[in-house]
């Protein structure tokens, strides 16, 4: 564990960290400023606002994860929010229409949810075999027809017409996943985190995880290996899909309880999730920290604004100033050279 | 033109340059002069500092103390510009080309003359290089996208660039590692007659017979030092190779230990290609238990395409394949490394290795899947790097542990991780290509010695090399393949040098290939 | 009127960034009204997503709010939520309200849009000379259709042969997008439509600005929008939050528990400029003003409807 | 009722803000950067553009406003990626964010308002009237009466094609993409052709930003590229970057999308209306490609 501390990509979120805290020493009447960015990222009564972070690194946590599995593999799959955004629909169809026990339901959710990201990411997968688009483009380019096709299906279909909202009907209560009590943290984050180290074992110890990490570094070298690298391909994308509509169930059966129009495209989960596994090199290790560096960051401009009445723009501003002085002093990353085949 | 110079002056020179990348001393208080007209050498070992001592000298790598001279007079080259600027003209050890640019405008990128918003003058260019490819019998198209030009073709795009722009002073290095023997001629010819023009040249070789036949004098490097200086005329090879490595060299010796069992048969192999012309054109011959069989060719002639289709990388579209008696010829590479192939590619740092991956890692790969490195799809992780470290020892890889990075690795260590993890499988057939290229002479004497004693243990061995003299050194039988198809097989008691090289052109005469 | 509690912190909490919203601004003029009348404080918090909603309201509890005014559908189940852990706070939802029972501390306030957006269609008709209207939306989602349906209600209402065409916005910026929304005016207009509602959020000053340029007249929404496109726009459909806000507010000061309360045109909620005192439509600088003939048919509709001689249908509920 | 007057009158409108964006994003695709941030970059333009002209009375003073923002922003991400050796996509991503972020910022402290920004004192670009070609049924109205910058796109998409081909600085910039090292050996540095390519690249962005905000209409909205940056980026990786086709594909997008205007007329939903220009680009792209692979395996 030693070498993730002394990291050379932690150098700048550490310098990062530290002017953070000589800021309001050099600045006056920043402190504040600072101050209210950390209350709002972990303060607030009864430690609102950690919880809040919390939650939205779950999220957060589970589209880096997605991301990371393909990248890892040297497949640019960065149609993490389109297959995000059908598991989280097919979640709260089945959440609203199944017939069955809680437990069913919810066990159902998660599979369809798994599912239906799955087969989205297979389907870019399926044009770039069978036609040549490039993974990059062609998952990027379904992410369109998949957010409109939700955006469609909640607005006629199956909206909650009692409502007139763009949403669905609310999920069988029963069914959701428990919260902390008081808080707006769900148990969401125990399924995205064991799947998460899930992850990390099959990575690290069976044969799946070895190749697919081979096949990352270089894809002649899997070629040549022997590796069975059209069935790698498929499973690694499926397995992406599959986390990014897992993550869909998991903010569907959580916090909202239902699928609304753009509840997972506003806030960017999917972006944020390729800004946060890039900026970890693609490393597993690193990227749970660089996850939790966006979640806090975002939270804590909220509370910013919140409470110091200063803009959120400002934050982020501020926000993307941090992105690029560690883009910039973090250097080029290497894992992901391998080709796309 | 600039005013002629009497001969023994030095028109450039390095002055106690010192240079260190890290903790690797590349330099070390090197000082040499380049004369003006003279042919000058420079040999030495992997990474004993040939190609940084090039750097220096043509403002691409700057020193840490010492400084280049210039007519005499102490120059700092910022950049290559001022090098260009000064008459120098450089021929990379890898191409510096664009592959989707064109012949000409390859040659204009960076001496095109004129503003950044002038027009490209193509027209002026095209006049001038008709000129130079008429005077030198280049037979190049001007107008030909790069990456569709064979290696033979690239090198002389690259010549064209210092003939347009007039260097004065020219710096090649290893130009030959891919020419077949008529090109080299060729290329010497023309460095000779650039030479009686006036212009100095620079050569790094590792082919001592080359260097002895065409330099004039010779320097040699070590460990980042200049240890040697020699007259061409008043040395030989042996004393080269003995003064490169410090000690004497012994190449292992050949046996012959082929049986009459052949273990592969091939017959009409073809894989097509572009342009309806197939890469590789009704391929057939055996290769039997304990035999090397070694295929010559110019690069660029289907001998890869020959390779992938046995190992399975590529589809043959007609013939067929046998392996100890049994059709292969649509089997996987999978199922092929099972039968007991396998495979060292020339192209290490992306397919003969993972260069990210651990050398634990990359000694495991094809056999991951094998009872010894996994139980039900989990890996026996002891029992990798049980294996890898055994490897190691065996194979005399200096590394600090079997977890470190094989991109980490000096070249010849790369080269050492890819032949234990091959020779370790216990091969019946094995494919190499070029297993030598960028190796020294001490590793090179290693890894012969491995293939000789795989094929003693009777392993068959397809050994394609641009080499001759590893060729010769190796192999039982030779067959030369020329656009796809192999033409006569010499037996090793027949090989001679022209004759191949004269069947690597196509059996016409030299340069005939490319017109 | 029952007067407002002393010194209470009102934290008003809307979906979407207020920015030059006009529904939203208005809400906050509201919420701020009643703050300064019971000499308390008032905080904005502004969301961006539907997740960022709930955590606002977590926050405004946090916060220590005595009264949380939260606007739209989105603020719906996390009120729910909240709400039950909060018992001393009240919250009023505006344009929405939950189904079935809900506790003592969760009041609504909710509008009839469709009322004002029939009034609309009914002067357009009036106006049109091409016998051709057209309305610019956002998304076609069902709540907009209170402006679009409702409005070629009214139209119908007056003429049912003529021509009502719906153009909604869409893209990645629905609600912002006054780009498109002009080229859907514009090819509106170039269809024939000479009168255009524009109910498209941001986008409608695109729409104002298409009519500037090909001659068509207008209709806005929320508030007086007649400065923005001069000499274009004949009326607004008002929709009047700060009133409705302050009248619920002290509703609730008064101990009233889980109020429910519908803002029409009777309740004077919803609006439109015709229906003002002469002098205030004078001065609106709207094209009604000098259309009297207009403006006094569509008070007596309004009265009819007011006292449900005619009935305006919810398409929010039709469906 | 498809087609009119008004469809043909709006593709050269729809596509410039686009065919702008794609054209730098083309300069940056052939020299080797992979820029996904031409959607912040317009913003940057479209914002600037308003306050330009706001402050100096003249749609002049917007544009050359816009050009120097878009500069600007332009070196902002060569310092980053080229000379800081930041990942292309992780700086995008912060270029993204902080075009958003600013724009806003200055939208409340220079104008003290949020969301949008419109005041009379924005003018217009000016239009082109070619008199007589105007009427012409039609194509008049497609060809007279169009802001500068349609005209100026169409030449610049021209102009750039050519200026790659033919001239010096065109020739390197291709090199830098192809092979930056080889470029280093002819003593040039890599690093500035690439800032140069981003340099150009900020300011055509920011051009179209200023199409949209001060011809298109004359205000800002916070947001207001609403995914054109995008759709520029598709055609620049669809084409890769070859500008002739890119003039092709940024034609067709709007064409598409004054079309999808039309659609809903005919009673398609408007989701399905707005997911048509993505669909469409995936089957185009799949033919392209497949062409394209097939001749490769075939001749
Ligand atoms: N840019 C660099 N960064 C780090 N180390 C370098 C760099 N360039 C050269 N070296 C190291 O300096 C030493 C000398 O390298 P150089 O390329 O000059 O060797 P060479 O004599 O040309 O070898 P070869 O025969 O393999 O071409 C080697 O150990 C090499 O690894
Ligand atoms: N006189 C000339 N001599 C040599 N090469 C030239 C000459 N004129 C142009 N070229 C090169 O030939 C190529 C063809 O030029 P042209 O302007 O026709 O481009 P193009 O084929 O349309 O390119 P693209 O396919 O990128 O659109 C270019 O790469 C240009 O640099
Ligand atoms: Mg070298
Ligand atoms: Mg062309």
């Amino acid at each position: 564990m030693t070498h993730l501390f002394t990291s050379r990509r932690l150098v700048p979120i550490g310098v990062g960290l530290l002017a953070l805290v000589l800021f309001p020493l050099l600045v006056p009447g920043s402190g504040e400023i600072v101050a209210s960015f950390f209350n709002g990222a972990f303060g607030g009564r009864n430690f609102f606002n950690l919880y809040a972070t919390l939650s939205r690194y779950t999220i957060l946590l589970g589209m880096a994860l997605a991301v990371l599995i393909s990248f890892r593999a040297g497949l640019l799959n960065i149609g993490g929010e389109g297959q995000l955004v059908l598991g989280g629909l097919v979640a709260a169809l089945v959440g609203v229409y199944l017939p069955a026990p809680p437990l069913a339901v919810a066990v159902v959710a998660l599979l369809a949810a798994m599912t239906a990201g799955a087969c989205w990411a297979v389907l870019a997968g399926l044009l770039e075999r069978g036609t040549g688009v490039p993974l990059l483009i062609g998952s990027l380019l379904l992410n369109y027809p998949a957010s409109f096709l939700a955006s469609y299906a909640v607005s006629h279909p199956f909206r909650d017409v009692a409502s007139g909202a763009t949403q669905t009907f609310r999920i069988l209560r029963e069914a959701g996943l428990p919260r902390f009590q008081g808080t707006i943290l769900d148990y969401g984050i125990f399924l995205i985190g064991a799947a998460a180290l899930a992850y990390v074992i099959l990575e690290r110890f069976t044969v799946f995880g070895y190749r697919s990490r081979l096949r990352g570094y270089s894809a002649g070298f899997a070629r040549a290996s022997g590796f069975p690298n059209r069935r790698l391909y498929y499973r690694t994308l499926m397995l992406s899909g599959a986390a990014a509509g897992m993550t869909g169930f998991v903010a569907v059966f959580g916090s909202s309880q239902r699928f609304v129009d753009g509840m997972l495209t506003t806030p960017l989960y999917a972006w944020t999730g390729i800004a946060a596994v890039l900026l970890a090199a693609v490393r597993p290790g690193l990227v749970p920290l660089t996850a939790f560096f966006f979640a806090m960051l975002a939270t804590g401009s909220i509370g910013m604004e919140r409470t110091a009445g200063i803009p959120r723009e400002f934050g982020q501003v501020i926000q993307a100033l941090i992105v690029l002085t560690l883009a910039g002093f973090a250097g080029k990353l290497t894992a992901i050279s391998g080709g796309t085949r | 033109m600039p005013t002629p110079v009497p001969a023994d002056r030095a028109v450039c020179s390095l002055r106690n340059v010192s240079r260190s990348f890290g903790p690797v001393k590349a330099l070390s208080d090197v000082s040499f002069d380049i004369r003006q007209g003279e042919f000058l050498a420079l040999i030495g070992e992997n990474g004993a500092g040939k190609s940084t001592a090039m750097g220096v000298l043509f403002g691409l790598v700057d020193p840490d103390t010492g400084h280049v001279e210039v007519g005499g007079t102490p120059r700092r080259f910022a950049s290559a510009r001022d090098a260009i600027d000064a008459g120098f003209g450089m021929v990379h050890q890898h191409f510096k080309l664009y592959p989707e640019l064109t012949v000409i405008e390859n040659v204009l990128v960076g001496n095109e003359g004129g503003g950044p918003l002038a027009r490209i003058p193509f027209r002026a260019a095209e006049a001038r290089l008709r000129d130079i490819i008429k005077t030198y019998d280049f037979r190049l198209d001007l107008q030909a996208t790069v990456a569709d030009l064979s290696v033979g073709e690239k090198q002389r795009v690259e010549i064209l660039k210092l003939l347009f722009r007039d260097a004065q002073v020219i710096f090649l290095d290893e130009p030959t590692a891919v020419l077949t023997p008529q090109e080299c001629l060729s290329l010497f010819d023309m460095l000779r007659r650039l030479q009686k023009e006036g212009a100095s040249i620079v050569l790094i070789s590792h082919k001592l017979d080359e260097v002895i036949a065409n330099a004039e004098r010779i320097l040699v490097m070590r460990r980042g030092a200049l240890v040697a200086e020699r007259a061409a005329e008043a040395t030989d090879r042996a004393e080269l190779a003995g003064l490169m490595v410090g000690a004497q060299i012994e190449a292992p010796a050949k046996v012959n230990a082929a049986t009459d069992r052949t273990v592969l048969s091939i017959r009409d192999l073809t894989v097509a290609g572009p342009s309806g012309k197939p890469r590789v054109d009704a391929v057939s011959f055996d290769v039997a238990e304990g035999e090397i069989f070694g295929i010559a060719g110019v690069s660029g002639n289907g001998q890869k395409a020959l390779v992938d289709a046995l190992m399975g990388l590529e589809t043959p579209t007609g013939g067929t394949v046998l392996f100890r008696g049994e059709e292969i010829t649509g089997k996987s590479v999978a199922e092929r490394r099972a039968a007991g192939i396998g495979y060292m590619s020339e192209d290490r740092m992306s397919v003969g290795l993972a260069a990210q991956g651990s050398i634990t890692e990359n000694t495991t790969a094809g056999r991951e899947h094998s009872a010894a490195f996994s139980r039900r799809g989990w890996l026996r992780k002891r029992a990798m790097t049980r294996h890898a470290e055994r490897l190691i020892e065996t194979f005399d890889i200096r590394t600090p542990s079997a977890q470190l990075h094989v991109g980490k690795l000096s070249g010849g260590n790369q080269q050492k991780v890819v032949v234990a993890r091959e020779v370790s499988a216990q091969p019946r057939l094995l494919l190499v290509e070029n297993p030598c290229w960028g190796v020294d002479v001490g590793a090179m004497a290693t890894i012969h010695g491995q293939l000789l004693d795989l094929a003693k243990s009777g392993c068959a061995i397809v050994l394609v090399s641009s080499d001759l003299e590893e060729l010769f050194a190796l192999s039982d039988r030779v067959g030369v393949i020329y656009e796809g198809a192999i033409g006569r097989i010499f037996p090793r008691d027949a090989l001679d040098t022209f004759a191949i090289g004269a069947a690597m052109a196509g059996g016409g005469h030299i340069g005939d290939k490319h017109a | 009127a029952p007067a407002l509690a002393e010194g209470e912190q009102i934290i008003y909490v809307t979906p979407n960034p207020i920015g030059n919203n006009a529904f939203l601004r208005l809400g906050r003029e509201g919420s701020e009204a009643a703050a300064a009348a019971m000499n308390g404080s008032i905080a904005s918090y502004e969301s961006d997503s539907p997740p960022a909603m709930l955590e606002n309201l977590y926050a405004a509890v946090g916060n220590g709010a005595d009264i949380v005014v939260a606007v739209s559908f989105s603020a719906v189940d996390g009120v729910l939520e909240v709400a039950p852990t909060a018992p001393d706070t009240d919250f009023l939802i505006v344009d929405a309200c939950p189904q079935g029972d809900r506790p003592a501390n969760i009041h609504c306030a909710v509008f009839r849009e469709h009322e004002a957006s029939f009034l609309m269609g009914f002067m357009a008709a009036k106006a049109s000379e091409t016998g051709k209207l057209g309305v610019v939306g956002p998304i076609d989602i069902p709540f907009m259709h209170r402006f679009t349906d409702s409005f070629a209600d009214g139209a119908h209402h007056l003429n049912p042969d003529i021509d009502v065409q719906v153009r909604w916005v869409g893209g990645q910026n629905p609600f912002s997008d006054p780009v498109r929304a002009k080229e859907q005016a514009l090819a509106l207009g170039a269809q024939g439509a000479d009168v255009i509602y524009a109910a498209a959020a941001g986008g409608s000053f695109g729409v104002f600005e298409a009519a500037a340029e090909a001659g068509f007249k207008v209709f806005g929404v929320d508030t007086n929008l007649c400065e923005f496109a001069e000499g274009a726009m004949i009326d607004s459909a008002l929709k009047r939050v700060d009133e409705a806000i302050l009248q619920s507010l002290e509703a609730i000061a008064a101990g009233e528990d889980a109020i429910f309360a519908s803002y029409g045109l009777k309740e004077k909620g919803m609006g439109a400029i015709a229906m003002d005192e002469a002098e205030a439509i004078a001065e609106s600088g709207c094209l009604i003003a000098e259309m009297p003939a207009v403006a006094e048919e569509t008070r007596a509709l309004a009265a009819r409807i007011i006292s449900g001689d005619v009935t305006v249908n919810d398409p929010l509920m039709a469906e | 009722m498809l087609f009119d007057a008004a469809l043909i009158d709006s593709v050269p409108r729809l596509v410039t803000p686009v065919l702008l964006a794609a054209i730098g994003g083309a300069l940056c695709e052939r020299s080797g950067v992979f820029n996904i941030s031409l959607e912040g970059m317009m913003l940057v333009g479209a914002f600037a553009a308003v306050a330009g002209t706001f402050y100096t009375g003249s749609p002049l003073g917007g544009l050359t406003a816009a050009l120097v923002a878009g500069a600007v922003f332009g070196l902002l991400f060569a310092f980053f990626s080229v000379w800081r050796k930041g990942d292309d996509i992780i700086v995008s991503i912060g270029i993204n964010i902080l075009a958003v972020g600013l724009t806003a910022l200055l939208l409340r402290s220079l104008f003290g308002v949020s969301g949008q920004f419109d005041d009379p004192a924005i003018a217009a670009l000016p239009n082109l009237d070619l008199g007589p070609v105007g009427d012409i049924p039609v194509l008049g109205s497609f060809l007279s009466g169009q802001s500068v910058l349609v005209w100026l796109a169409v030449a610049l998409a021209f102009a750039v094609h050519h200026f790659l081909h033919h001239n010096n600085l065109g020739l390197r910039l291709r090199a830098a993409g192809q092979n930056a090292e080889a470029l280093r050996t002819v003593g040039i540095s890599p690093e500035r052709i690439k800032t140069t390519a981003l340099l150009a690249c900020g300011a055509l962005c920011a051009l179209g930003g200023a199409q949209l905000s001060i011809s298109n209409v004359t205000l800002f909205t916070e947001g207001m590229s609403a995914g054109r940056g995008w759709i520029a980026l598709v055609i620049v990786m669809m084409c890769r970057g070859r500008l002739l086709w890119i003039l092709l594909g940024a034609l067709l997008f709007g064409f598409i999308d004054a079309m999808s205007v039309r659609l809903q007329g005919l009673g398609l939903p408007q989701q399905v209306t707005d997911a048509l220009p993505y669909v469409l680009a995936l089957l185009v792209l799949a033919l392209s490609y497949r062409r394209r692979t097939r001749r490769a395996h075939a001749t």
